[in-house]
């Protein structure tokens, strides 16, 4: 008895490995991404962001994870305890199920399911309940309201964002996303070459389906205080936090892997850009420079020391990074150059997807509720079912007439961006005549 | 009274030329001075204003003014021009009195007929916005409380004010039908004063809290009245301040 | 072996949530024991090898029709509808309409084991993956009741919102 | 509307979506309420039908306590109305002194106070804009505006050591000599100040979402602007062309050029230009004043102790909210027998019931932005 389970326990341990880094690696990741946030919405502002905890704030994140364990931890009095502490629980939980079927690099994933793509979308759909249960239990009535208006807002952009996967899906053929990447590779081009309005619906959609940016109603801080997280402190409140990062990073890896060409080099096919392979140790050389550089400005010896510490760090990684490269090693073990390179293509598409994110939400105001939904229905929807026509038209000309994909997909593009103009066009007549003239 | 060109008096000799916003009032300023100089002008710069800063030129060295004026008797000079004329035709001894106090006009109206002047005010004289309506307390004098209505027209660019005067019981008709503004100032009038405006649709307290007793802008109103009656009330003792 | 482990909590997790759905007082805490028994059973149609099922019973089940039960739960003020009388009180006849049922599923498990031979599970590696076999055969052989499907389901939806919208 | 007394937590009359209307409260303590606002809001669903605004929490008797206090000893309390504009404030409480004494700031005092308020016209406009961008939910202009009020503050500073409640005027002209780089300061700060308003109508102006958030939102037309007793921004956007400045122009406004921008229908997005619009103007302004500040005295000939004949006046300045008046009765003492100041604040509030029926709450933070109200005047 056993016997087969230690086998069993060997035969899964790469998954194994992964999940336990998942798990434990995420709150780690979701806190550096707050930094990140922070520090480029400063640099956006003319200021500079948190400084203060460690050199450059680096130590902010564990800060901030240590005071919110402190924080006391308060529950409305007739707040359904059981229901109110359950909450934050599903809504991380869905958000990092839906990790385990990505696919960080060739070796790094923990299942690779034949519904992949399906399974993520399906299990991320179930953060509504958090948000949902969270905001009812607490009992008050701003959380009342922020939680139906975020449900609302994240199945109405659900569907959006479904059809602009569909329309990814078609190209690809399959659903697990390892295969998604293959035939990236094979076609040569990245599906946001050949969908692209798919992929700029999916962006939008994913932005509100994570309640980010111009669409984060639900946590309007100026009209209903904080959402349904209102009556959440302390590391309850955490959870909640790390749920929307969590899905702030699945969301970003669904498009990396659907429409940016996953752990794909730029140019993975043309021999002629080989000298790419060389970028990420580069990179990594760069940030490890910096590192060094500024580090004797630090003013506390103990920040100098931790400045060093994380530019060796980075050489270390610019090092690790370069093995492959060698010819010797190369032969030797084949597979170590896409794994170890397929992981950091992946995670710097990642990376600036959810820059991508930041900037969005620091340039533009906030959307009423009303303009949100009918952004979603009257815009988003109708565009990606065209979207979704548009790609197969596109696929029966190549695969039945033998047009090359290189004039049939521009030409669908453009279709259904004609098609996106009149559908701008009737949203913006339908704006004038909505509006709210004081009818007392 | 050295150049004081944005104060223009409705007089009535010169018809003050419709200046409106647009053309800066300043350049056309009308040379005339009050028909009726005031009886004892001892403003030190009686002669009208030489070169009323033309917009461009800078004016001549100011002229320097004279002796430190000692305290012009300045004090309200009985005023009549057509304005006021047409006032008295319409409502004769309602006028009660008026005069102008350094330069602006002030009409002095009985208190029962304040809402029709008000009216009047409005529609045909197009004083069309009231600017503020306050009230003074006099309490040595029998009609203790002054309402004031400061009004202005955007045609003429000309203020008018006008002054009720009615007693601590009294009530005085509420202006809030003709000009919408007036609802709050009317409500910190009795707020303040406790001064009671017939047909006002929801006259309460406005900026102190409702349950607050006495009315604090009364010359005879003191703290300790409201402090005294707050620790009777509630802690049950008498406070000794 | 452990593919027994995992039935048998599923199976386990399936019951209990399902019989704690019925007991709860408290309606929402029975609406997420009634999630958590749908997924149980996503659970073992995964371990089946149907992911399809799986997919399907996590988006439309959990997905999509718990959270129209959790929120009319939520939008009806729930201390007006406890306060209703509670109409159990035929709860004999209930009782006799269960014992009827149990009694026809015990024999026809008892009589079906002899009688009808179950086919030999397929071992799991020659199955297609199911989402392709369902797709092909959803869209060539039964296009005609999809489609009919569909415009129901349409039909609804508009009817629904006709209905809720107070002036269109 | 029935004055139930609604306890401090809200309570849900009926089920949310039910028939019956709810009241949300808003404030006193609220993130965009600009102040200690309360605002009782009846809603129907999401939509506004009703409000009644609560004001009075930041009620300090500025004008009982004028009543003991000499001329000069009240001038620092105007600073504490409008904090937000306080040496507007000092302006109009001093000339209206002046002009009850009948004295007169000789031109070099004046021209230096109407750098300074216009200066101050532009850094109160600048909070508007971070504020009222940072309700409807952009995060950046706030710093970007902030950064150039700092500059105005500075200025401040270095003339009447004080940033924010200035006290910089006195009755008859000024206490402090302008310090010998005001000119070359104000210019530094005045010539690239409007490549920075281009920049803030860079972010905001063209947006989509802004314009989706502030056209057609809380209208005023002129009639009701002008029956409402509306002034400043809020009047001239619904169209009326009427700015004190020029109707009757005091300090030096008489001697330089500049526009009065005014918007069409009264709404959200055109207060917004409006504001824009007279921040530039404000700019020409001071860059005018600087060329040639006359020489001469600062101060009139206005005695230590200040006992003005008995009378009254009525002296109206246009502060940056719209128009502050002053109505100050003398008894011939040193003690103004009443001083009556006319908020612009509290009376362009009173449109807000009118302006909000319809809207959702989200455009209810909208309106309160527009209105730039500062509560320290509202309530006084």
């Amino acid at each position: 008895m056993l016997m087969n389970l230690i086998h069993f326990v060997i035969s899964i341990w790469v998954p194994l490995v992964c999940a336990l880094i998942i798990v434990a690696v995420l709150p780690l990741v979701a806190g550096y991404i707050v930094l990140m946030e922070r520090k480029v919405m400063a640099d956006m502002q003319a200021r500079l962001g948190p400084m203060r905890v460690g050199p450059h704030g680096l130590l902010q994140p564990i800060a901030d994870a240590l005071k919110l364990l402190i924080k006391e931890d308060i529950i409305p009095d007739e707040a359904d305890k059981m229901i109110f502490w359950f909450a934050p629980l599903i809504s991380v939980t869905a958000a990092m199920l839906a990790m385990s079927a990505l696919a960080i690099g060739p070796w790094f994933q923990i299942a690779d399911l034949n519904v992949g793509l399906l399974f993520i979308v399906g299990i991320s759909a179930l953060g509504i309940f958090g948000i949902v249960l969270g905001g009812w239990s607490s009992n008050s009535h701003y959380s009342l309201l922020g939680a139906l208006r975020s449900a609302a807002q994240l199945v109405s952009y659900e569907t959006a964002a479904g059809m602009a996967i569909v329309g990814g899906l078609l190209l690809a053929g399959t659903l697990s996303t390892r295969e998604i990447i293959q035939a990236q590779n094979d076609y040569g081009t990245w599906f946001a070459f050949a969908a692209p309005v798919g992929f700029f619906v999916y962006i939008v959609a994913s932005i509100a389906e994570t309640n980010r940016a111009p669409f984060d109603l639900p946590e309007a801080e100026s009209e209903l205080v904080a959402g349904y997280m209102t009556e959440y402190s302390g590391f309850r409140w955490a959870l909640y936090f790390l749920a929307e990062y969590t899905n702030m990073v699945v969301v970003a890896s669904i498009a990396t892997t659907l429409f940016l060409g996953g752990w794909l080099r730029p140019f993975a096919g043309t021999p002629a850009f080989n000298f790419l392979d060389g970028l990420p140790s580069v990179l990594m050389l760069g940030v490890g420079g910096y590192c060094f550089y500024r580090a004797p400005k630090q003013p506390v010896k103990v920040q100098k020391l931790f400045m060093v510490a994380v530019g060796l760090l980075m050489i270390l990684a610019a090092i690790i990074l370069a093995v492959p490269l060698i010819p010797a090693v190369g032969t030797m073990l084949p597979g170590l150059k896409p794994g170890l390179h397929g992981a950091f293509w992946f995670l710097l598409k990642v990376g600036l997807y959810i820059y991508l994110f930041m900037w969005l939400r620091f340039t533009f105001p906030r959307y009423r509720f009303d303009q949100l939904m009918r952004l979603g229905w009257q815009f988003l929807i109708p565009l990606s079912i065209v979207n979704v026509m548009g790609i197969g038209v596109a696929l029966v000309l190549h695969r039945h007439w033998g047009w090359s994909h290189w004039t049939a997909f521009p030409l669908t593009t453009v279709l259904t961006l004609l098609v996106a103009g009149l559908l701008g066009w009737e949203s913006e007549k339908k704006d004038k005549e909505h509006v709210f003239v004081g009818d007392a | 009274m050295a150049n004081d060109p944005e104060e223009k008096q409705p007089s009535a000799s010169s018809p003050s030329e419709p200046s409106g916003a647009k053309t800066p009032a300043a350049g056309g300023e009308p040379a005339s001075k009050p028909p009726a100089p005031p009886a004892a002008p001892a403003a030190p710069a009686a002669k009208p204003p030489a070169a009323p800063g033309a917009p461009a030129a800078k004016p001549p060295a100011a002229p320097v003014p004279s002796r430190p004026p000692a305290p012009p008797k300045e004090g309200p000079v009985a005023l009549e021009n057509d304005l006021v004329k047409r006032y008295k035709e319409k409502f004769g001894p309602a006028i009660l009195e008026a005069w102008t106090d350094r330069k602006q006009a002030i009409l002095v109206v009985a208190r029962e007929l304040l809402a029709e002047i008000a009216l009047y005010s409005r529609d045909d004289e197009k004083f069309d916005w009231l600017s503020d309506l306050t009230a003074v307390d006099w309490p040595k004098r029998e009609n203790r409380f002054d309402v004031v209505l400061n009004m202005y027209s955007f045609e003429k660019n000309e203020r008018l004010r006008l002054k009720a005067q009615a007693s601590a019981d009294e009530r005085v008709p509420s202006v809030q039908g003709i000009w919408s503004t007036a609802n709050w100032m009317e409500r910190e009038v009795y707020d303040m004063f406790g001064v009671v405006f017939e047909g006002h649709p929801d006259l309460k307290r406005i900026l102190l809290p409702d349950e607050w007793q006495g009315f604090p802008l009364r010359k005879d109103y003191d703290i300790l009245t409201q402090d005294t009656a707050w620790v009777r009330e509630n802690l049950g003792i008498e406070s000794g301040q | 072996m452990l593919d027994q482990i995992v039935f048998y909590f599923f199976a386990a997790l399936a019951v209990v949530s399902a019989i704690l759905v019925v007991t709860r007082r408290n309606v929402v805490q029975s609406a997420i024991f009634l999630i958590t028994a749908l997924l149980a059973t996503a659970g073992i149609f995964l371990q089946l090898h149907a992911e399809f099922l799986f997919i399907v019973q996590v988006i439309l089940y959990a997905g999509g029709i718990m959270v129209l039960f959790v929120f009319v739960i939520m939008l009806i003020n729930m201390d007006v509808s406890l306060h209703q009388l509670q109409f159990n009180r035929q709860w004999w006849l209930g009782l006799l309409l269960a014992l009827v049922v149990g009694a026809e599923l015990t024999i026809a498990i008892a009589i079906g084991r002899s009688h009808t031979a179950f086919g030999e599970p397929a071992p799991a590696s020659a199955l297609e993956p199911s989402t392709q076999l369902v797709g092909k055969v959803l869209f060539n052989e039964y296009m005609l009741p999809f489609e009919i499907a569909s415009i129901l389901l349409l039909v609804a939806m508009i009817g629904a919102v006709v209905m809720a919208k107070k002036k269109i | 509307m029935p004055d139930e007394r609604i306890p401090f937590a809200t309570h849900a009359d009926h089920t949310v979506l039910g028939a019956d209307e709810i009241v949300l409260n808003m404030g006193p303590q609220h993130p965009s309420t600009h102040g200690v606002l309360r605002v009782k809001l009846r809603l129907d669903g999401e939509k506004v039908i009703g409000s009644e605004c609560v004001i009075g929490y930041l009620h300090r008797g500025v004008e009982k306590i004028a009543e003991h206090r000499s001329y000069q000893q009240f001038a620092p309390y105007v600073d504490r109305m409008d904090y937000v504009a306080a040496v507007s404030n000092g302006l109009g409480y001093c000339e209206a002194v002046e002009k009850l004494l009948g004295a007169e700031a000789p031109p070099r005092a004046r021209v230096i106070r109407t750098i300074l308020t216009e200066l101050q016209r532009i850094a109160s406009h600048l909070f508007w804009l971070g504020t009222h961008a940072l309700d409807i939910g952009a995060l950046t202009p706030l710093f970007y505006c902030l950064r150039e009020r700092e500059e105005i503050l500075k200025i401040f500073e270095k003339f009447c050591g004080a940033r924010l409640t200035t006290h910089a005027f006195r009755i008859g002209g000024l206490q402090y000599e302008a310090y010998d780089e005001l000119e070359k300061d104000v210019e530094r700060f005045c010539t690239p100040f409007d490549k920075r308003v281009d920049e803030y109508e860079s972010l905001l102006t063209e947006n989509r979402i802004w314009v989706g958030r502030t056209k057609g939102i809380g209208i005023l037309t002129a009639k009701e602007a002008i029956d409402y007793g509306a002034s400043g921004p809020v009047l001239r956007a619904s169209g009326v062309k009427w700015d004190i400045r020029k109707a009757m122009p005091y300090a030096a406004y008489d001697q330089y050029k500049f526009e009065i921008p005014t918007g069409k229908n009264g709404d959200t997005y055109d207060r917004y230009i409006v504001r824009m619009e007279e921040m530039r103007q404000s700019r020409l302004i001071c860059l005018q004043a600087i060329e040639n500040i006359p020489a001469g005295p600062i101060m009139g000939k206005v005695g230590k102790v200040l006992k003005p004949p008995p009378g009254e006046v009525y002296h109206a300045i246009e502060a940056p909210k719209g128009e502050l008046g002053y109505y100050i009765i003398s008894d011939g003492t040193t003690q103004p027998y009443r001083v009556r100041i006319r908020p612009p604040s509290l009376i362009n509030l009173e449109a807000f019931d009118k302006m909000i029926r319809g809207h959702l709450v989200a455009d209810v933070v909208a309106i309160i932005g527009t209105l730039d109200i500062v509560l320290g005047e509202v309530d006084r």
